[in-house]
């Protein structure tokens, strides 16, 4: 059998693995370049016209990315995005991903969390847990409503459990822990400082509020 | 919700997406011009009878808009959309000036300098938004014509403070006003479009 | 010294008091007679007219007040009002009082308040609270938007603590309540559960949206 070598065949198809707006006013895509393609353009269209675009920044998120800035990203349109391999031997052309820039939205992770042992006035231990918004989300406008979720975790498990869900509240967090005896949430529980005093993992899930 | 299964040729947001989208947008815009006036007045207008100057004076008063909710709900569907456009496209033009004018005024708290801008931007968005809307449920072009021009901007830059300051205010006035209008409309046409008036 | 009997002066100035609209429909205005005064009279102009009219009712408000109808009800344009006292010694006007309906509107509670204690599949027990909105408030056809805000307080307790602002969902409110061990809330926080069940009061504040 005649063997072709492999750089004579046209490209595999690329695919689009993700889009994501950081703070729904901008986007990026990623896509999965094809292995023997010697460069990747991706094209796209805004649903009922149709003009199809380029992409307006490659370089900004990195390769194999594409970046939309505000000036390219529209919250009233599904954009149809594709992107094509070509190398010597001819290109092929992902298969179309559709993105509606308000269902994209994955906000960074908050910053700055610290955690402080406290005593109440009645001698009773709590944490005090603060963090501040993801910088780039623009939550003091409200065009960004973020909720925040604490999970936290014995050190030994494997389970995070959600403890609050917290709404666009200024982050502060009291978590009142009487151990040993009654259990009481002013906020939040910390069901950590058990009798054993176990380290508990505070960890942080974000979600925008569309 | 997995957009455009199976590729769908005619794959767009609903009306229904595109309404809901524009009156978030509105009543944000509005809270943030309400934030923005009661500021202005409580730290520049105190006691300047600002309020009775400013009556009849915002540039788009020329504009026969519904006053109460009888004439918002006999008015024909498209005609309140091509008011709703009409009162958008008069605020382009004072929104920008009001960005850069009010970096000038003394002492302009933070508060009010980021709203402004950010109250352009997201009424260009909302611009943007209400086009594609009135696209959608006209049936012919969309109709430009609706505008009132403003000659405000010598006025925001007069030497006299006491005249800026007026200009400054009545011109939040009508923002305030003008802003919660269109929210107001948006709404009263989600309702009759979508949820058949029973929102 | 020449002593002129009391009622032989004109009356003092009256003082317009609050002018307040339930549904943004129709409003209201109350004065402060004057106390010498024989009668009042409530007079007003409109935005952009030279028109000056005279209060359309002075009996559906009760004494010293003027009520506008929906026919005499316009929004977003400034009503100048005023009130004027008089004796047979002469008459006096109050300062004028300048109204935009749209920014007076104080909604009426809401109604049908009701609270149970359900069980989840988990058995874990949680509240269900629900309410209707204020009967005269036309929330149906989006004239008047409302946003609920739910307010709690220990029964022995000094103050309300805002739980959460419900921006017209239709009024239901899940708060999970795990007594004596975890106390943990879906939508919001009931501290009430305490080791001695003691009671919870429910707080209501609507605020129309404007």
């Amino acid at each position: 059998s005649i063997q072709i070598p492999k750089e004579r065949l046209p490209p595999e198809k690329p695919t689009i693995i993700k889009c994501r707006s950081p703070e729904k006013e901008t986007f990026t895509c990623w896509w999965k370049p094809a292995s023997d393609s010697t460069n990747h353009t991706l094209l796209y269209s805004k649903e009922g016209e149709e003009k199809v675009y380029e992409c307006p920044d490659y370089k900004t998120a990195g390769p194999n990315s594409c970046y939309f800035d505000k000036k390219h990203t529209s919250f009233w349109t599904i954009y149809n995005i594709t992107v094509r391999a070509t190398n010597e031997m001819g290109s092929n052309v992902s298969d179309p991903h559709y993105v509606d820039v308000t269902y994209i939205v994955q906000p960074d992770p908050p910053v700055n969390i610290t955690l402080e042992l406290r005593k109440s006035i009645k001698r009773k231990p709590y944490l005090v847990l603060t963090w501040s918004p993801p910088p780039l989300a623009d939550v003091r406008s409200g065009w960004l409503t973020l909720e925040y979720e604490l999970r936290l975790k014995p050190e030994e498990g494997e389970e995070w459990e959600v403890q609050y869900q917290i709404w666009q509240f200024w982050p502060i967090l009291k978590i009142k822990v009487i151990c040993n005896s009654f259990l009481h949430a002013d906020y939040a529980y910390s069901g950590c400082m058990s009798s054993n005093n176990s380290v508990c993992f505070l960890d942080f899930r974000v979600k925008d509020m569309v | 919700l997995p957009i455009c299964p199976n590729g769908s040729v005619n794959c767009q947001l609903s009306l229904e997406e595109l309404f809901d989208r524009a009156v978030k947008l509105s009543h944000y815009i509005h809270f943030l011009s309400s934030e923005m006036f009661n500021e202005f007045d409580e730290r520049y207008a105190q006691g300047r009878g600002f309020i009775a100057k400013a009556v009849n004076s915002c540039h788009t008063a020329s504009l026969t808009t519904p006053e109460d909710k009888e004439q918002a709900q006999q008015i024909h569907h498209e005609d309140l959309l091509n008011l709703i456009l009409g009162v958008l496209r008069s605020w382009n033009d004072p929104l920008i000036h009001l960005a850069s004018e009010v970096q000038r005024i003394k002492e302009a708290p933070e508060t009010i300098l980021w709203k402004a801008v950010e109250i352009e931007e997201q009424n260009k968005r909302l611009l943007e938004g209400m086009e594609k809307i009135v696209g959608r449920v006209h049936s012919g072009e969309v109709g430009n014509d609706i505008y009132t021009p403003w000659d405000g901007l010598p006025s925001l830059q007069l030497a006299d403070e006491d005249s800026r300051l007026f200009a400054f205010y009545n011109l939040l006035h009508c923002l305030r006003r003008d802003s919660h209008k269109i929210d107001n409309y948006l709404k009263v046409l989600k309702c009759r479009l979508i949820h058949d008036n029973n929102c």
